[in-house]
């Protein structure tokens, strides 16, 4: 019959379609079935005999239905004898899904418990959820050869082959930390350290999303997990380590550095900037911010992306080079960092010219009663677009 | 024509008129007794006229609607609490104005149910009826009423010997009241048709016992380690130095927040202030905490004595050229103790001269650094 | 010897007879209105107050409607542009919760008021003015929670309202404090509804009806009351609390203060994973009734699917966690609520077994309900199976917050929930109102619904597998994937397929208009069905049955109409239902005593709205709102729960007679 | 609805647990406190105020005991025995005299006119507690230095209050007895057919109704001077001023006038036939009462007579005659009637005839010492001589009030008190009051100052007077002990009285002894002033 062909097609649809497809869309940054490193691949292997379980019995409950919806239609014929059932039948059909399900427990439980090991941790690092970006501290650690703690943000850089521990918190609402190729999530949660494992097997940009609902900008809470190996990660240490240089006198870099003074370093810290004294200039984002903090710029070219991992500092082709480099060049081409030409001018611009209105952010000075007149997020600063051209030529010489 | 009650009240009227008349002639100067026999004269006259008017209240024989045939009053519990009422009123003006608040409620209450019960009881000739009548207009009020009360004086009372007797005991004797409670539910239970008075005595032994607790215990005041914690507004202060308090949160470990993963454990072993960090074993004398952020950590004290871990953060210009120093700290506990701390530090390491650190006042050389990036 | 003995001698003169009360000492006349607007708004007819509550669903099921179709056009393409970021997030926060508190729910609570009595075979509920109130309090409640959109945005913390979220700080506008207050109204209309039912349930069943005869919709709406009943208080008091911080200043989910915000997450899901089986199990109760009636068998293992049903109830309480296994709860608590979410699938494995058991060896008839049935049967298999796949909590991890999820509960409350109750509104519609949807339009509306729902949230799965997360006003094309079949595909297949999905939706409008319209009268039987609400005409008199029936079966009516052969044991009709109807009305009830209209459930109902706006913008207004609370209340109790018009005559008298409940 | 069930089963065997037994007593106590039956309330009144009775006849005692050396303090100093002193006056009067009156008229009235219940019973329950807390309020100011004389500011406040809270309690049991006996009547008792008791409850009810409210308005106003101020009334010690009219002649007798009553029944009955003159005796409680109503000019209506000329004297005379010989000439005429009475028939020796005979003789001697006291020329003002006449009428009071519980006990318990003890305590009371007042008498003629205890000589033997006077004292408070035993014991277990014990007259001897919660089943029609002679059987009487 196909009234019952069709039922059964429809029916089916959802599970087999699941598992058919699943593979068709090839490199999805965030897919959750392809993982690359030893804690993704524990879950992964987990999964998939579940979701085979889950399709096969999904497919003969179908097969089931369909066959009595095409068998016993009302053909005529007399009226069935009223059973009320056949307990043997119903007590089994009790007892068999339970006996798979305690299968698929044994499994989890084991596996629930390795995610949650702590004690063979090799590095590591900080990890703080703020509305609406993510900031990472590296605690000193010498054996990495970070002798003073690294801070920074929006992309996190971690050795290959090395059992990292992320330390999380918030500063504001619960945020949750997710790169699905290494592992799966985990709440940030003000006042709660909570800590996820990661490991990456190979080089390179591991996407991710914030997947706790944050607020007005949650769907552009982006970050990245970039995995280098070893000896890129002690180069990428040894230059996050240093200070930042002030810009050589007469150039726009040097007026963009004032400029920069003047606004930027109310919030944003860069380390070793001096003030026109001479003193060292010390943001005070607490001031100014309701959740207290500021993405840390002074190596703002050495990541890819700004404003919390939502737009990119590459531009389109740089950003591919980089993105899909074989494993070998990988860890050389990211730490070139950004170059003058690779810069993404554009998208930079439009940030610095009016920022709330690429990122919606409670930024409006008017509307701040309930936090004291402190932003959520980063307010337009009206600079001119002179300002504008200074200033990228100075945030250009943060690498 | 005159009834015999309306003669004798004519009478008493004319004798006061008499009298009055002879008494303002003959005593000299006597306004106030010439006042007193016309309000008497007055008063007994209009009882004269109402005699006459209702013939004394003689009732015609067969006159079933008769007063003298009127169903007696239900009993009731209002005069005795309109009673006290006024009376607490009467005393409430001379004492506390709380003491005449609740007798005017009192007062108020008891009257409000009388004019009802008495209202009610003359709706119909069904008492059935009339109890359903006066259950409607007055339950909606009484129940929230009486609950309010009731359950107020049992919180009282019982906050009363709470706040009387020492922790532990306190601690015993909820053991014991929860068990009796229990008992007697029970009992109850078991005994569903339990006679009334065994169950009222029950119930009075009860609330007489937690009232007479209550008195006994706002009588003997607060037990001495809240008195003396509340003069030394202990709640507020944390003293990070030497400590000067005698009492102190003990349980302080008990924090909800202690079970939510700490940033660090810090131990004071034999002297020795090491710290290890979440998910690390290595001790180290050097941490790493985010800035503007509420940060816990764990102190274990496992040296002989009673020490406190306090942490340096920074300096503040309170006003003017004055700056202070900013510090927080845990309560002083004994060896074998933990505590909790949480802080929060707002200005990067940079922005100090000193470094902060952790340290155990009155021990030397022993701190750890806390490195805000 | 006393001269004057008591007791009066006799021959003395009797006291005259206790003359009978008329007054009552309500302020109001009670109203009298049978028909007009008035014999509806203050009716306390368990049957008016069902098609009202379904009216009403239907309403805010159109609204949430909208607002998924706005959703979905919004994320049809990457950076959409239909909404900003703040109207989104209010519009999902919205879609769930009018969805959830303000159709599903109400609309279970519809049918649960017109079948429950006339299923036990009862004349009304047992506190019908409680059940009016109700009723209006969810309305109020329902008011108050749309009444921010245009009262500066409404809530947008999402229908879980997470704290610190959900604070005065990180959702400045007046949503959420609209939204908090808005529940805890509606919150009582579903607590004052599930103890009425409950007593309804337990005590007034007709003669006979053992618990074990009662039809297994009365059985899984009773459990659904008792959950109800355990779990409204709880997610009250976290409204209330939230109520409390947002509007009072207090800090129970403040970190700054020493709280911890997980708090807030144990009370919403130790009432939100509840919730689930309070939306899902009355349309597992109507398709359990369907799915026999078409079949012209009983249901398979009644007993099974009866204790399933309280099992799923019971164990529903112990699974709340799964919603939090990525919230850090540490791996013990993790593993103990995965183990026991995985149990939770048994129970309701027995349930389909059972169904598709009622089918085997039936004789199917495949009208428009029973389309609905057997699609629920398929339909909640796929998102009970993929429920399965994240009680694994490593999984879980990976799919928690993605579209994986979106796309599981969707299978389950739409193709479980929904499909049931369209499945309800197709088997009942001829009881309630005298006639007939048409079936032609009734199958079309399946269709469409059927693909309609696996096209939109089919894609769901994808798209959450490829890690597009919940919640996310625009997604990017930056992370959508390579090929065809990438997330920007499935997202426009999921927008085109809800779009089919409104139009069968829109059917189903269509085909209640026509039918409105038409003046066919339905059949008596016209399903040739097997319970009590049968039994009686369609739609049922203001009394419901003209003699309560006396039960001897579970499917009574089915029992009266057939016997079996003791021979050839074939089933054979011996009586038809109008055969049944006219013996019941020739032994009619001599006296049948019907509860009295109100005024004082929609007055004390109205109050509670006028606190709500009260506390959000003026106190005084909240003690206005208070007065008239405490005046109704006055009223309420005033008012005997019989008018003294009413044709109630008190059982025979004596002290041991009780009046009517004075609640009721 | 009320809160307690008043219908609870007595508790019959003692309960086999300590906590049903308390329950018991709790709901028992309950019953008392909220009960509505006149029988009960009265019954209240009376038991408190004999217990208050032997109280201060105790601390007349001691007082009295105080005066024998006029010299010093021995047990008590000074500002106790100003304070005991207000409180024994304080006391007798309106926690004695004024409750046990009214107890025994609101438990006996509404039964004798035919009346199933007292109108107004919860005013009159409410009338009892006000009155009960207004004595307790007033009992403990005075003993926490308040009162007349008190030296706490705060307690003389609060024994204004406590006054006020009394006399409001008195007023209210009174409104309910009058209203009684002037609306509830059975069918065919018209005034002029009421028992005594009642009329003199009607007459003295009428009197109390008219000077409560003066007390209560004149101690409301010494509170708001003495609270706020101090300006009119001079004080605490004001409070003597203003307010010991109430405690003196002849509001006292006000206070007995019902007491009257009480013997003109008792003595109708003992004289075993219908009153030939009751209109007479009508009158003569009438008078009396009228006349002490007259007591409310509050001003001392005595003769001075010492410089004056003839017409002076009269004009002096006759206000004297009105206020202070009109109630004597009341009281004399129903003992004249009374007397009357016994002699005409052939009269039995009642024995609660003989404290309620006496008493009302020491109302006459009171009432006589006060027509001599008044009496400018014989120079007794401010002696210890009013003090006698005090202790005459309150005590006299105090007497008819044991006579009307031993006459009208059985029919409210059940249970008679033995003749002989009553009859003995009668006498002894009657010793007690001859010494505790007489003595004063003579020694208020030797000018001993009222009031004081020590400071005071005259010649003669004043120690002896004061010594008796304390001996009287102390023998009144015997006799109201010994008699709170015995009645104790006799209701107890006493002999089981009958309906009738007494052959009487009227309609309370017609129901069941004790009788029943709602007196009547039916209320009975009556034709004459002796119903209950009507109804029994003719030739009956003896």
């Amino acid at each position: 019959m196909p009234t019952s062909v069709r039922r059964f097609v429809a029916g089916a649809a959802g599970l087999s379609a699941v598992a058919l497809l699943a593979g068709c869309a090839k490199n999805a940054p965030q897919d959750t079935w392809q993982p690359k490193g030893p804690n993704a691949q524990k879950i992964d292997d987990l999964q998939k005999p579940v979701f085979a379980i889950a399709g096969i019995v999904g497919l003969i409950v179908f097969a089931a239905v369909a066959y009595a919806v095409f068998r016993f239609k009302d053909r005529g014929q007399p009226i069935p004898e009223q059973t009320h059932g056949k307990p043997v039948l119903e007590i089994g059909m009790t007892i068999l899904p339970a006996l798979l399900l305690a299968g698929i427990g044994v499994f989890t439980f084991r596996t629930i418990f390795d995610l949650a090991k702590t004690d063979d941790t090799e590095m590591v690092i900080n990890v703080t959820g703020q509305q609406w970006w993510w900031e990472y501290d590296y605690p000193v650690q010498t054996d990495y050869g970070i002798t003073n703690p690294i801070i920074t943000s929006g992309q996190l850089v971690i050795p290959t082959g090395t059992k990292v521990l992320l330390r999380e918190t918030s500063r504001d609402v619960i945020h949750s930390y997710w790169i699905p190729a290494l592992n799966g999530k985990r709440d940030a949660v003000p006042g709660r350290v909570h800590y996820l494992r990661l490991e990456a097997d190979k080089p390179g940009i591991y996407a991710g999303q914030c997947t706790e609902f944050c607020g007005l900008s949650h769907a552009v809470m982006r970050m990245e997990a970039v995995a280098l190996d070893k000896a890129d990660f002690a180069a990428w240490v040894k230059g996050q380590l240093e200070l930042a240089d002030s810009p050589a006198e007469g150039t726009l870099a040097k007026e963009g550095e004032s400029v920069f003074l003047n606004q930027c370093v109310r919030c944003h810290q860069v380390n070793g900037l001096k003030k026109a004294d001479g003193s060292p200039a010390i943001a005070a984002p607490e001031e100014n911010v309701w959740s207290g903090a500021a993405p840390n710029l002074t190596h703002l070219m050495t990541r890819n992306t700004f404003a919390g991992a939502s737009w990119d500092l590459l531009t389109k082709e740089c950003r591919k080079d980089v993105w899909e480099a074989p494993g070998g060049e990988f860890g050389k081409k990211y730490l070139a960092g950004v170059t003058e030409e690779c810069l993404n001018q554009t998208d930079l611009r439009r940030w610095l010219r009016n920022a709330p209105a690429m990122k919606p952010m409670y930024a409006d000075p008017t509307k701040l009663g309930p936090t004291d007149g402190k932003y959520r997020g980063m307010p337009n600063l009206g600079l001119s677009e002179d300002d504008i051209d200074k200033l990228v030529a100075y945030l250009a010489t943060l690498k | 024509m005159f009834t015999n009650g309306s003669k004798y009240f004519i009478g008493v009227t004319g004798f006061s008129a008499v009298v009055l008349v002879i008494y303002v002639v003959l005593v000299d100067g006597a306004v106030g007794g010439a006042v007193a026999l016309a309000s008497i004269m007055l008063a007994v006259g209009l009882l004269a006229g109402l005699a006459l008017f209702n013939r004394d209240g003689d009732v015609e024989v067969g006159d079933a609607a008769a007063p003298a045939n009127a169903v007696p009053v239900g009993s009731s519990l209002w005069p005795l609490v309109t009673t006290l009422g006024i009376v607490a009123m009467g005393v409430g003006l001379i004492t506390h104005e709380i003491v005449f608040l609740l007798g005017l409620t009192a007062l108020v209450a008891g009257f409000v149910e009388w004019v009802i019960q008495g209202w009610s009881e003359s709706a119909s000739s069904d008492r059935r009826f009339n109890n359903a009548a006066r259950g409607r207009l007055i339950h909606p009020l009484e129940f929230p009423v009486i609950a309010t009360v009731g359950a107020g004086v049992i919180v009282v009372s019982f906050s009363r010997i709470m706040l009387a007797i020492s922790k532990t005991t306190g601690a015993v004797l909820f053991t014991i009241v929860g068990a009796l409670v229990l008992a007697g539910g029970v009992f109850f239970a078991v005994r569903p048709n339990l006679k009334k008075s065994v169950a009222v005595g029950l119930c009075v032994i009860g609330a007489v016992g937690v009232v007479a607790g209550g008195i006994a215990g706002a009588s003997v005041g607060k037990r001495d380690q809240l008195v003396e914690a509340n003069e030394e507004d202990h709640f507020a202060h944390k003293e990070c130095g030497e400590e000067k308090s005698k009492y102190f949160d003990f349980n302080s470990e008990a924090k909800v927040s202690m079970r939510s993963n700490p940033m660090a454990t810090i131990e004071f072993v034999d002297g020795k202030l090491q710290a290890r960090e979440l998910g690390l074993k290595k001790l180290t004398d050097r941490i790493t905490v985010q800035k503007s952020n509420n940060i816990s950590v764990i102190f274990r004290n496992k040296t002989e004595g009673e020490y406190r871990l306090t942490l340096f953060y920074g300096e503040k210009e309170v006003q003017e050229g004055v700056v202070e120093e900013l510090h927080n700290c845990t309560q002083m506990i004994e060896s074998g103790e933990e505590q909790l701390l949480t802080f929060r530090i707002d200005r990067p390491s940079i922005a100090s001269e000193k470094p902060y650190k952790f340290y155990v006042p009155g021990v030397e050389d022993q701190s750890i650094e806390v490195v805000v990036p | 010897m006393a001269i004057i003995e008591q007791p009066a001698p006799v021959g003395a003169p009797a006291l005259p007879a206790a003359p009978t009360p008329t007054r009552t000492y309500g302020a109001l006349r009670r109203p009298v209105a049978t028909t007009g607007w008035k014999s509806w708004v203050f009716t306390v007819d368990h049957k008016k107050l069902g098609i009202m509550y379904g009216v009403v669903a239907m309403f805010f099921f159109i609204v949430g409607g909208i607002e998924a179709l706005l959703i979905r056009l919004q994320l049809a393409a990457p950076n959409g542009k239909v909404l900003s970021a703040d109207v989104y997030n209010q519009m999902f926060t919205m879609h769930a919760t009018t969805m959830v508190f303000l159709f599903v729910m109400p609309m279970a609570a519809a049918f649960a008021n017109y079948f429950i009595p006339l299923q036990i075979g009862a004349r009304d509920v047992a506190f019908p003015r409680i059940n009016a109130f109700g009723f209006w309090t969810l309305v109020g409640g329902g008011i108050i929670v749309n009444l921010s959109w245009f009262l500066g945005g409404a809530a947008d913390g999402g229908w879980f309202m997470y704290a610190p979220n959900s604070g005065p700080v990180f959702s400045p506008s007046h949503g959420v404090d609209f939204w908090a207050l808005g529940l805890q109204i509606t919150g009582i209309a579903s607590l004052t509804g599930a103890i009425n039912l409950i007593v309804t349930v337990l005590n007034m069943r007709a003669p006979g009806m053992s618990l074990m005869k009662m039809p297994v919709f009365t059985w899984l709406q009773l459990v659904v009351q008792f959950l109800l009943l355990f779990a409204i208080p709880v997610i009250t008091v976290a409204l209330f609390l939230l109520s409390f911080q947002r509007n009072f200043g207090a800090t129970f989910f403040d970190v700054s203060a020493g709280a911890d915000p997980l708090l807030w997450q144990h009370l919403f899901w130790i009432f939100g994973h509840p919730e689930v089986y309070v939306l899902i199990l009355p349309s597992f109760g109507i398709i359990s009734e369907v799915l026999p009636v078409f079949s012209k068998k009983p249901l398979f293992g009644y007993p099974f699917v009866v204790f399933s049903g309280a099992a799923i109830g019971f164990v529903g309480w112990g699974v709340w966690a799964h919603h939090m296994f990525a919230s850090g709860l540490g791996p013990v608590s993790v593993a103990v609520f995965s183990i026991a979410t995985m149990a939770i699938a048994i129970p309701t494995g027995v349930k389909i077994v059972n169904w598709t058991m009622t089918l085997w060896g039936g004789k199917l008839r495949f009208t428009a309900a029973m389309h609905f049935a057997v699609g629920l049967i398929v339909l909640f298999t796929i998102g009970g199976l993929s429920g399965v796949t994240h009680s694994v909590a490593p999984s879980d991890t990976q799919q928690t917050d993605t579209y994986y999820i979106v796309a599981h509960f969707h299978y389950v409350l739409f193709g479980g929930a929904i499909f049931g109750l369209f499945a309800g509104f197709y088997y009942w519609w001829p009881k309630m109102f005298g006639k007939q949807l048409n079936e032609r339009l009734g199958k079309a509306n399946f269709w469409f619904m059927v693909i309609g729902m696996n096209l939109t949230f089919g894609p769901m799965h994808m798209i959450g597998l490829q890690g597009q997360p919940r919640r996310m006003y625009v997604w990017t094309e930056a992370r959508a994937g390579e090929g065809f079949f990438n997330i920007a595909f499935w997202n426009m297949v999921a927008s085109i397929g809800a779009f089919i999905l409104a139009f069968g939706v829109l059917l189903f409008l269509i085909n209640v208009f026509k039918t409105t319209r038409s003046k066919e009268v339905a059949p008596l039987d016209p399903w040739d069905a097997r319970t009590l609400e049968w039994m009686t005409t369609s739609p049922p008199k203001e009394h419901n049955f003209d003699a309560i029936p006396t039960v001897h079966h579970l499917d009574e009516f089915f029992h009266r109409k057939y016997e079996q052969d003791p021979n050839t044991h074939e089933m054979k009709q011996v009586a038809t239902a109008e055969d049944i109807l006219r013996e019941q009305e020739a032994n009619a009830d001599k006296h049948i005593h019907m509860p009295s209209p109100s005024y004082w459930p929609i007055v004390l109902a109205g109050g509670l709205p006028v606190i709500a706006l009260g506390i959000i913008y003026s106190i005084p207004v909240a003690i206005v709102g208070a007065a008239i609370v405490v005046l109704a209340l006055f009223g309420w109790s005033l008012e005997p729960s019989t008018a003294p018009d009413s044709d109630f005559d008190p059982p025979a008298s004596g002290d041991g007679t009780k009046e009517l409940a004075p609640l009721g | 609805m009320t809160t307690f069930d008043t219908h609870v089963a007595a508790p019959a065997a003692a309960s086999s647990s300590g906590a049903g037994a308390l329950g018991a007593f709790v709901v028992g106590i309950g019953s008392w406190a909220t009960t509505t039956d006149h029988k009960k309330i009265g019954r209240l009144f009376i038991g408190t105020a004999l217990v208050l009775a032997a109280a201060a006849a105790v601390v007349g005692a001691f007082l009295g005991f105080e005066r024998i050396s006029a010299s010093g303090y021995s047990i008590l100093d000074l500002d106790s025995i100003e304070q005991l002193n207000a409180l024994y006056r304080v006391v007798l009067a309106f926690g004695v005299a004024l409750p046990l009156m009214l107890g025994v008229a609101i438990a006996i009235v509404p039964l004798q006119i035919g009346s199933k219940a007292i109108s107004f019973g919860r005013v009159a329950l409410f009338g009892f507690w006000m009155w009960f807390a207004g004595l307790g309020v007033i009992v403990y100011s005075i003993a926490a230095n308040g009162g007349p004389g008190g030296g706490n500011a705060k307690m003389v406040d609060l024994f204004l209050i406590g006054v006020v809270v009394t006399a409001a309690g008195g007023l209210a049991a009174t409104v309910s007895l009058v209203t009684t006996v002037l609306t509830s009547r059975a069918p065919g008792m018209d005034l002029s057919r009421v028992p005594m008791l009642s009329w003199a409850s009607l007459t003295g009810g009428v009197a109390l109704l008219l000077t409560l409210p003066v007390v209560i308005g004149t101690t409301i106003y010494l509170y708001v001077d003495h609270h706020y101020g101090r300006l009119a009334f001079g004080a605490n010690k004001g409070i003597n001023d203003w307010l010991g009219w109430s405690l003196t002649q002849p509001q006292t007798y006000v206070f007995g006038a019902i007491g009257v009553g009480v013997v003109a029944e008792i003595a109708t009955v003992a004289g075993g036939r219908r009153h030939p003159l009751r209109a007479v005796l009508l009158v003569g409680a009438g008078v009396l009462t009228v006349a002490a109503l007259g007591g409310a000019t509050q001003v001392q209506h005595s003769i001075t007579w010492t410089d004056s000329s003839g017409s002076d004297k009269v004009k002096e005379l006759i206000p004297f005659l009105i206020f202070n010989g009109l109630p004597l000439l009341g009281a004399l005429i129903v003992l004249a009637g009374s007397a009357f009475a016994l002699a005409q028939g052939k009269p039995r020796i009642l024995a609660p005839l003989v404290p309620a005979f006496l008493g009302l003789g020491m109302m006459l001697a009171g009432m006589a010492g006060h027509l001599v006291g008044q009496f400018g020329p014989a120079g007794l003002a401010g002696t210890v001589f009013e003090e006698g006449e005090f202790n005459y009428v309150v005590y006299g009071t105090l007497l008819i009030g044991i006579g009307a519980v031993a006459y009208w006990g059985p029919k409210l318990w059940g249970r008679s008190l033995p003749q002989s003890a009553v009859f003995g305590l009668g006498t002894l009371g009657f010793l007690g009051t001859v010494l505790a007042s007489l003595p004063l008498y003579v020694a208020g003629f030797a000018d001993q100052p009222a009031g004081v205890v020590d400071g005071f000589t005259y010649g003669g033997p004043q120690e002896l007077w004061n010594a008796l006077a304390a001996i009287g004292h102390a023998l009144i408070a015997l006799t109201v002990i010994l008699f709170i035993l015995t009645a104790l014991r006799a209701f107890r277990s006493g002999e089981a009285a009958g309906d009738d014990p007494w052959d009487a007259q009227t309609l309370e001897w017609s129901v069941s002894s004790p009788a029943p919660a709602d007196n009547f089943a039916s209320v009975p029609v009556v034709a004459s002033a002796e119903p209950l002679l009507d109804l029994k059987p003719a030739g009956s009487e003896k």
